[in-house]
């Protein structure tokens, strides 16, 4: 009886779902012929022209769109997770981190870790600047960083980590402080603004010309020839956020860890 | 132009994450469910890269194969790993 | 002339590992054991994935495409071969390991076992 | 047609996934795999979200190609509109970077909290700790 | 240089031959009866599904879907990890 | 000082190839971030500074191209055999593997080289009695010199040339 109650519960929520995306569907929201959609033309073509008044003098739409168009939620929602690495330190608690001997620390995963440690770095550094021009960006090379110390915890536990100056304290410290950057790189145009008495928005990156004459420089040109581009705002607060996410999630893994892994 | 094989691929792989799911639904060992939501991120991943979303890609792949995988691993150690019927 | 050396030797790999590929999956699926299937499984991540990877990196070499597709496919199909080359043997000697000593997968049938008879466990 | 068959049938079967994780959530009493058909339920849904901004003659990412630190050559508003029509809609994959971001953050936390409960509990299975607290 | 439209037919070609190898790892990872079975099957199928980026990659003739592969690699590695090590301590219960 | 330069500039290429772009800035960004990563875990990486040296890279370079063509081929033609025979003939044993070499380095190289050719496997490694656990699917021998001989003579001699 149970069972078959199961089963008709199971057949009711796949009908759910079908009715929902008939509906998708019926609506014309999911398509395969209306393409040239308003919004997205919209910043297709005006994120990488440098003569549009909304331009961020970068290739890579998603990351602009994420940093410039869209600054202040992008703060918001790194300030979440901030919060839940904040929540995750308290709820810890200060319970007692006994170092226990890894039970999968054998010879080969303890050389492999230090071979594939300076690689996995490497890869998340360029994820991580080229941000501005290729997919990737801030939070995807953090999340690819997060491999390399993880591993090292796991195979040789948190002291040698610590050891490395991967510690608690300046990780969270690195952590407050690139979230803090983040806020003063975005209010930094809002504040000359302010000073010299011109129109200036929050998370404001290049120029518009007829609203707001200011902005950070798109790029430099280099005493080789040729320039160097860093689309304003984009290569900075990419970078922030690489720190950010990075060290955060380290932290929040040693935490875990320490808490729920250590046992015996 | 023909991406037919790859529209192919990514129907498969969004049969096999309703099937997976289903799966997930009926399995006990909450260990296996785990491990399957892992490989379910696997499916999506390439419907991500069919449906060309390369930034999504890789944020997706590293949390929903490797963090969220890791994360529930360490919850999972709070208490038992079989589920036993309601 | 070179282009079309590394082409041929590109193709090559890349077909001829995407049959292993195949034949490490049909290995997976007829072989009864998780110590058995250790095997098949490396036949289908360093046959059918390293070697394709390498083959991909040379055809990539080999085409005539913008400079920034061709390095970029390059380098990436290189350094995850790479990963593989380390990481593969890396999981599946730990898999091994845990699965043997947890009792989770057990090696029977077998015609002998050293590790049970150094009583390792 | 038998791309648009394909394509209906991606969708229709993300959302039924969704709606069986979602009747999972509800019904399955360990808290452990709740969690589980919650983060498959996130991703049905951020994957739903994706497929919108897809149209069948997009084979380009958001993304315009070519992009390098240095001597990057800014396009020509012809060429953007080139790219513009081969190029899938970004909106939605905006959208979803975010929600991946919290989607973690959320599971970091409830995560920790499950490990606390069952550590308290000695179970994790919601109908024991009912009867337990009987 | 060898022209490009070459790959026209060896792309769709090779692709079929690994998602037909990826479609097979992918009933063995729902089915396998052991967990260990399951995560070897996924380490399988992680391999396959780098190539198979890449070969998407050089088929639209856009660098950025290849990006895909290496948190791939390195992240299966972690969850091999985590599984070895989840399963090592169960032991000790 | 000299492992932190040789590592570093590895670091510098891995960092170069993953980017596939060359240019000035590229090259300046890759040697800081080499420089500074090397910095963090050079002196774990290579432990003895004296065995650097170009002869043991060539002689690395060698043995990585001899393994992926001559060793491999013949491992996976075994293991294909069986895969696809009616009968497969399988042998399967957990036998014990003798080494002989002691940098870590070696020994992973070994192990590594033991799993990465199909059909031998390593379950298991004994540092102290200095014995590997190998699962091979056609055991002729089980324990001492015979299992090294089918094993692991060839990749030994190797890694003594390049690491020891």
């Amino acid at each position: 009886m149970k069972k078959q109650l199961e089963d008709i519960g199971l057949v009711l929520s796949i009908l759910l779902g079908v009715l929902l995306t008939y509906y998708l569907v019926r609506a014309n929201i999911v398509s395969l012929t209306y393409g040239n959609i308003p919004l997205a033309n919209l910043y297709l073509l005006s994120v990488p022209d440098p003569s549009s008044p909304f331009t961020s003098r970068s290739p890579e739409v998603v990351t602009s769109v994420v940093w410039d168009q869209r600054g202040y939620d992008t703060y918001f929602e790194t300030s979440v997770l901030f919060l839940a690495i904040i929540g995750v330190l308290y709820a810890a608690g200060s319970s007692s981190l006994v170092e226990k001997g890894s039970l999968i620390a054998t010879v080969i995963p303890r050389v492999i870790t230090k071979l594939l440690f300076p690689v996995i770095i490497a890869v998340a550094i360029s994820v991580a600047l080229h941000g501005h021009l290729t997919p990737g960006g801030g939070f995807q090379g953090g999340s690819i960083f997060a491999v390399a110390p993880y591993m090292y915890l796991l195979i040789y536990g948190r002291s040698r980590l610590e050891g490395k100056g991967f510690r608690s304290n300046l990780l969270l410290f690195m952590r407050s402080l690139a979230v803090v950057l983040i806020s003063l790189v975005g209010s930094i145009v809002l504040a000359i603004g302010f000073l010299t008495g011109v129109e200036a928005f929050l998370f404001q990156n290049q120029p518009k010309p007829p609203f707001s004459p200011i902005g950070f420089p798109a790029y430099i040109q280099l005493p080789w020839g040729g320039i160097f581009l860093f689309s304003g705002t984009l290569m900075i607060l990419n970078v922030l956020e690489f720190t950010a996410v990075s060290t955060g999630f380290t932290l929040a893994l040693i935490v875990i860890d320490s808490i729920a892994g250590g046992r015996e | 132009m023909s991406p037919l094989i790859i529209l192919l691929l990514s129907a498969f792989s969004s049969v096999m994450a309703l099937v997976a799911t289903i799966k997930i639904l009926y399995e006990r060992d909450v260990l296996k469910t785990i491990i399957i939501s892992g490989v379910e991120s696997l499916f999506y991943s390439i419907i991500l890269a069919a449906f060309l979303a390369p930034d999504l890609l890789i944020a997706y792949i590293a949390i929903g194969l490797g963090l969220n995988s890791a994360i529930l691993l360490y919850a999972l150690r709070g208490g038992e790993r079989f589920e036993e019927a309601a | 002339m070179i282009d079309i050396i590394l082409f041929a030797v590109g193709t090559i790999l890349l077909v001829l590992s995407s049959i292993l590929s195949l034949i490490g999956a049909v290995g997976f699926l007829r072989f009864r054991n998780f110590f058995l299937r250790l095997h098949p499984a490396t036949v289908g991540s360093i046959g059918g994935g390293v070697y394709g990877l390498i083959g991909i990196a040379l055809i990539a070499l080999s085409l005539d495409i913008p400079d920034y597709v061709k390095y970029y496919v390059f380098g990436v199909a290189l350094i995850s071969a790479a990963l593989v080359v380390f990481g593969s043997p890396t999981g599946s000697h730990l898999l091994a390991r845990a699965a043997y000593r947890s009792g989770e997968a057990r090696p029977e049938p077998i015609i002998r076992d050293k590790l049970k008879e150094a009583g390792l466990k | 047609m038998i791309e648009t068959l394909l394509f209906y049938t991606i969708v229709i079967t993300v959302g039924a996934t969704a709606g069986v994780s979602l009747y999972g959530i509800v019904v399955k009493p360990h808290v452990v795999k709740k969690l589980v058909l919650l983060t498959v339920l996130s991703d049905a849904v951020n994957i739903l979200v994706v497929l919108f901004g897809y149209y069948s003659k997009a084979v380009s990412p958001p993304v315009y190609p070519g992009g390098s630190l240095e001597g990057f050559v800014f396009p020509s508003s012809g060429e953007l509109w080139d790219f513009s029509s081969v190029s899938v809609d970004p909106m939605p994959q905006v959208l979803i970077v975010t929600a991946i971001v919290i989607g973690l953050a959320e599971l970091t936390f409830l995560s920790l909290i499950t490990f606390k409960l069952g550590s308290l509990h000695k179970t994790l299975m919601f109908n024991r700790m009912e009867a337990e607290e009987e | 240089m060898v022209d490009a439209s070459v790959l026209d037919i060896l792309i769709p070609v090779v692709l079929g031959v690994y998602s037909l190898a990826y479609a097979i790892y992918s009933i063995i990872v729902l089915r396998g009866p052991t967990v260990p079975d399951m995560v070897l099957a996924l380490d399988v199928m992680t391999v396959d599904l780098i190539v198979i980026y890449l070969l998407i990659a050089l088929f639209y003739n856009s660098p950025m879907l290849a990006i895909g592969a290496i948190p791939l690699a390195s992240w299966i590695l972690i969850l091999d990890l985590v599984v070895a090590k989840y399963l090592m301590e169960a032991r000790r219960k | 000082m000299r492992r932190i330069l040789v590592v570093g500039l590895s670091i510098a290429l891995v960092y170069l190839v993953y980017t596939g772009s060359l240019s000035v800035s590229e090259a300046l960004i890759s040697l800081v971030v080499g420089f500074a990563v090397a910095s963090l875990i050079g002196g774990e990486l290579v432990v003895d500074e004296s065995k650097l040296s170009l002869k043991r890279f060539i002689e690395a370079v060698k043995y990585a191209f001899k393994y992926f063509t001559i060793i491999e081929y013949q491992a996976h033609y075994q293991v294909v055999k069986a895969i696809l025979s009616r009968n497969p003939g399988l042998k399967p044993a957990i036998v014990e593997v003798p080494y002989d070499v002691n940098s870590e380095i070696a020994i992973v190289t070994i192990a590594n080289s033991i799993t990465n050719t199909p059909g031998t496997v390593v379950v298991d490694v004994d540092e102290e009695k200095k014995r590997f656990y190998v699962h091979w699917i056609f055991a002729e021998a089980f324990e001492g010199e015979g299992a090294r001989k089918g094993v692991s003579a060839e990749f030994e001699e190797w890694a003594k040339r390049i690491f020891d």
